[in-house]
């Protein structure tokens, strides 16, 4: 075990890949040994790795993207490091058209063992939080990773680079360099597509990923207090989801609470909560209720931000809202 | 000498090869035929090595497919989405090419994805250290789109085996290169890039062949990537069914002159490295060839529902390692 | 009235619009006199209103899409053609990172009043069908537009080009040379974000867009044999979304059935039928079912392209589906 | 004579108070200071007519709006996400600027958008014929992005009114411009638009003003765009708190004599322009000025939760109309 922060876990999980198959090879801006990546989101690689494997680039998002599906085609196993996600729409051409695609059109000639990495979400740096998650989580073929805590990042991270098809892994700034927990040292994968219990409950399941998970425990021990008992579940992987986890649990609480830190419109979580009214709707009561960000662009100034939001009191409202008779 | 004659040969029986292919495609509903722009094709793609990569342009794909081992007869059956097309129709075949022949195709109707992609596919070739190169193709039009700045450039700064092959053919669909491009050519971009920029008579598949060859010695030699502009012309519309109106006269008949097939065709003659008769058996038999190849595609049986997958999405474990 | 095909009542809606309001004009590929735009989208506007209103680009689309940002900033109307959806990836970094934001980050120092005319669907262009919708739909500040027939076509697209914000305008090729209807001549806006009841029902509330509620009403005449009555809705602008008038229809039939011709995860539809459960979901029964776009990228060979998505015979068994107890 | 010793004079005065302006703003927090670099910011947007618009580099912008008419203490109340600032705490005022001054920023984080969106304002003074040209400034690692090639192409196809400065000032974060450039020069890439490019010094304030004045006069007489490529370094860190130790201590020093303050400043004095005494006094009030507003936008209160919105997403009717 070692007590590490998200960003030396997600670093761990990188290394550990990197010495365990010579394939695996990182391209970004700046994750050399001079700068270290963004927020040292490649710290120690360049010096450890040197130039061969940790490859620096120009301003050209599209043709990063290019080069590590092509890497990919060309058998390496490329992590390509797009800063942050608002700059995946200048990517998504090549990654959700074409090789989100090759897979499945070439009937398996090829497949792109590609990873993603993105930084999102508010936090310290106060500006890149968006995270348009929806432009690579709606096109089929591409799986989507979005951890809340160092020991998943770093098994998640090993998974997605062990994975053969394109992976995007989020990296939330608001957690990044913030509490330390401890991780397994040992070979710690934790496969894509399989959701985390992180809290057990009874009487409202709530789903959430990434910061808001964070925030979703803090409500739940206040609600404790108000007698109300609340199940969080970390779909952890976004694309694929692990609905049938969520499905059995709310079969029994009958009460779904989503909560997320992006646009309701184009959410994943959305389509989860469709899902399950699909599955669990009927003659039975079932309730549903959601809070996600503010429909507008995020706005800047501090105390804006956080209100856009959603924040501890936020969920406690919304969980509340579910146990009231309707 | 001799061989330089089977050199010539080959490369004349490529470009009338391709261009039945092209004339007899153009008859079937919404193909975008290459005809006039064989040479540059076969240039392009003659004298590789299995283990190098190319990604060619759309215009002209089926040839190139073919002259990395594909077989006509199931590139045709993914023209019609047919069930013995490599992909079991799945994706289009008239732009999406069979990948296990180290050969990248469209897997989207994007322009410009394969530039990039096959930029990284040179990047491949580089880190495995074995000396595979990549050439790839696209039309001038392509040449506008952000894809290209960055794909060269990133090649330029890493010194990928990549070459560069620009079909300079006058159009993008209706529109003439001199309106959007006011560069005095599209080898003029090189220079943003530092790195050699070469123009060439697109009809010559002997020049094409030669300037190619070059820049892939340069980049088996660690020396980077070469920008190449080949200047031809687009005889075919740009699809089927376009009547290509918008071509002055004058200035088609001047191209049709410069017929690639009828100058590889007259030198061959002009060295009597092949005589009337020998010339008029080899075209007989490429009619042949691709008329049967048409005709049995055509009578090849449409995929089963259980081609759709869905299971099949992701890749799994394992597989991978198997894949191409 | 006029007898119009869907295409030729756009182009119509285009035309009035550039003799009303001499800031209106047309930037795309080939949409000039020589070419008329792909599959005649811009046909006869070249011929028309000459070089200097119908503008012709080189394939740039990035900077097509900023063009039209920056023309509309500077006081112009543009209508930016980007022939097909599945190019709207190179461009939605500025048309979602800045334009949709303008308005509301510049606290109102300017406006983007830019439509975005893109064709998609499965039709007779063997290709090119992708829709991402999801891309431009999930950012907040730009309205989507999706319609159904000629009629609606006309009147939304003159809307479009006198809204003040960024509007993408999807034209569906499966209908675009379609059956013809008919269609004022008379100045005939439609207002966006109103949704239209294509059909009157008691039994089923169904939504769907584009080719889905042409399919959508086959299906309903069927049912309607089978003793099913099913209310067809066509929200005709995705965003904004016509929340309230699918509320109340649900509000009577308690079944929601969803058609779309796109994947699930990222649907607009798939957020709205979320609503549907938050809102009206308790006690009461209420029933939902989606059909949509198969989970994999779309094949192309005809037999599998049709079997991928929601057919008249699909549609018919998800609405059975929640006509059954459960 | 005197009227140029005036011009002189009032680029003086900018650079000087664009020098306090980001020596002070270093010390706040994630700020990305251009130190070095206020010969290009005020050598770009000098002598412009306010119905001109502007989009400048993010690096020095607030310099640029503040040269349009936007109060420094708003600006910085902007960074600082206060009430006060021009969009009341909604947007980031590091990089977004006021669009009520014709002066356009980034509305997100994301490189390349102000320079398609730019040559789109160029195309509407073009198409209302009012002879407005725009001036847009970027760095050279901005020109390695596909928005680059596409929006100086697409200004270069339809002659827009657009003028092109790269702040081309040696890095890009940590990347150094040889890295990530391998042409000659960022001027060279105006050959594939068959623009002008044109390199100048871009520490002599003087050189910069002349150069884009001409490409202005060039744009609105109707040629079309010019790409100008201004050589200059970054003093400053990437942000306040990049301590740049990434940059060799020789080439350092050796800029730093060429620093574009002293510059001016050894040519006023040389002129006889100004004497020793007018320029302390000069630069005492610029200090003063600066450090004032600082201070009162430090002050300034933080929006009220009134400033959400979030009924305000889009424009409605008619407000579109009244809207700058
Ligand atoms: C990004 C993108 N924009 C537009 C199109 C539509 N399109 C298909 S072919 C074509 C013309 C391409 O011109 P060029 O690159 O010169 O190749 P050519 O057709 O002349 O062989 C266009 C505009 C596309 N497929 N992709
Ligand atoms: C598309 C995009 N990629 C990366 C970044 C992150 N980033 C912010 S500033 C910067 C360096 C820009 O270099 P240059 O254009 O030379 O301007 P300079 O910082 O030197 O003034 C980078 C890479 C970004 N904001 N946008
Ligand atoms: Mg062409
Ligand atoms: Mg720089």
């Amino acid at each position: 075990m070692s007590n590490l922060t998200f960003q030396e876990a997600v670093v761990a999980g990188i290394a550990e890949e990197m010495d365990r198959d010579l394939r695996v090879f990182h391209l970004g801006q700046d994750i050399g040994p001079v700068y270290n990546g963004a927020m040292h989101s490649a710290k120690g690689l360049g010096e450890r790795f040197g130039p061969a494997r940790i490859i620096e680039t120009p301003i050209s998002e599209g043709a990063m993207m290019g080069a590590g599906i092509g890497a990919a085609i060309g058998g390496m196993r490329p992590i390509v490091q797009i800063m942050f996600a608002e700059f995946l729409g200048l990517t998504v051409t090549p990654l959700a058209c074409d090789a989100a695609a090759m897979w499945y059109k070439s009937d398996g000639q090829t497949c792109v063992p590609l990873v993603v990495r993105v930084l999102f979400g508010a936090g310290p740096h106060r500006g890149h939080s968006e995270d348009y998650q929806a432009w690579v989580a709606s096109t089929p073929g591409i799986k989507v990773v979005m951890p809340s805590c160092p020991r998943d990042a770093k098994g998640l991270m090993k998974a997605a680079i062990r994975d053969n098809n394109p992976v995007v892994f989020f990296e939330h700034m608001g957690i990044y360099h913030g509490s330390r927990q401890e991780v397994p040292d040992e070979d710690h994968v934790i496969p894509l597509g399989k959701a985390d219990i992180k809290r057990q409950g009874t009487d409202v399941t709530l789903v959430a990923t990434a910061l808001m998970v964070q925030q979703a425990l803090k409500a739940a021990e206040q609600l404790q207090q108000q007698g109300i008992s609340v199940e969080v579940i970390d779909p952890r992987t976004i694309v694929p989801m692990d609905v049938d986890t969520v499905l059995s649990a709310v079969a029994r609480t009958r009460r779904l609470v989503v909560i997320s830190e992006t646009w309701k419109t184009g959410d994943p979580l959305s389509d989860l909560a469709a899902t399950v009214a699909e599955e669990l709707g009927g003659d039975a009561p079932l309730r549903i209720a959601r809070a996600g960000l503010q429909n507008t662009p995020r706005p800047f100034a501090m105390p804006l931000t956080r209100a856009a939001m959603p924040g501890v009191q936020t969920i406690v409202e919304t969980v509340r809202r579910v146990m009231e008779p309707k | 000498m001799i061989s330089e004659d089977n050199t010539l040969i080959s490369l004349y029986y490529l470009v009338a090869k391709g261009r039945e292919l092209e004339r007899q495609m153009t008859k079937l509903p919404g193909f975008h035929p290459g005809v006039g722009e064989e040479a540059v094709v076969v240039g392009s793609f003659f004298g590789l090595s299995d283990d190098d990569y190319i990604a060619p342009h759309y215009r002209g794909a089926l040839l190139a497919a073919h002259m990395r081992g594909a077989e006509i007869r199931r590139l045709v059956a993914g023209v019609l989405g047919k069930a013995t097309s490599y992909s079991r129709g799945r994706v289009r075949g008239d732009i999406c090419l069979p990948l296990k022949f180290n050969t990248l195709g469209m897997f989207s109707g994007v322009l410009g994805n394969p530039m990039s992609i096959a930029t990284g596919i040179g990047l491949s070739t580089k880190m495995k250290g074995n000396k595979g190169v990549v050439v790839t193709s696209f039309g001038e039009g392509t040449s506008n789109l952000g894809a290209f700045h960055e794909s060269i450039n990133l090649a330029a700064c890493l010194a990928l085996p990549v070459v560069y092959v620009c079909h300079n053919n006058g159009y993008a669909m209706s529109t003439r290169t001199e309106y959007a491009i006011k560069g005095a050519s599209v080898a003029n971009r090189a220079l943003g890039y530092g790195i050699p920029g070469v123009q060439v008579d697109g009809n010559d598949v002997v020049a094409v062949h030669q300037a190619v060859q070059m820049a892939v010695a340069r980049a088996r030699a660690g020396e980077g990537p070469t920008l190449i502009d080949a200047l031809t012309y687009r005889i075919s519309g740009h699809y089927s069914a376009d009547a290509n109106s918008y071509q002055p006269a004058e200035e088609r008949e001047a191209w049709l002159k410069k017929d690639p097939l009828d100058r590889i065709k007259a030198r061959l003659l002009s060295r009597g490295a092949l005589n009337e008769i020998q010339i008029a058996e080899i075209e007989r038999s490429v009619v042949e060839e691709i008329s049967a190849a048409i005709a049995e595609a055509q009578n090849d049986p449409d995929p089963d529902l259980d081609v759709l997958g869905p299971d099949d999405l992701y890749c799994n474990d394992g597989l991978g390692e198997n894949a191409k």
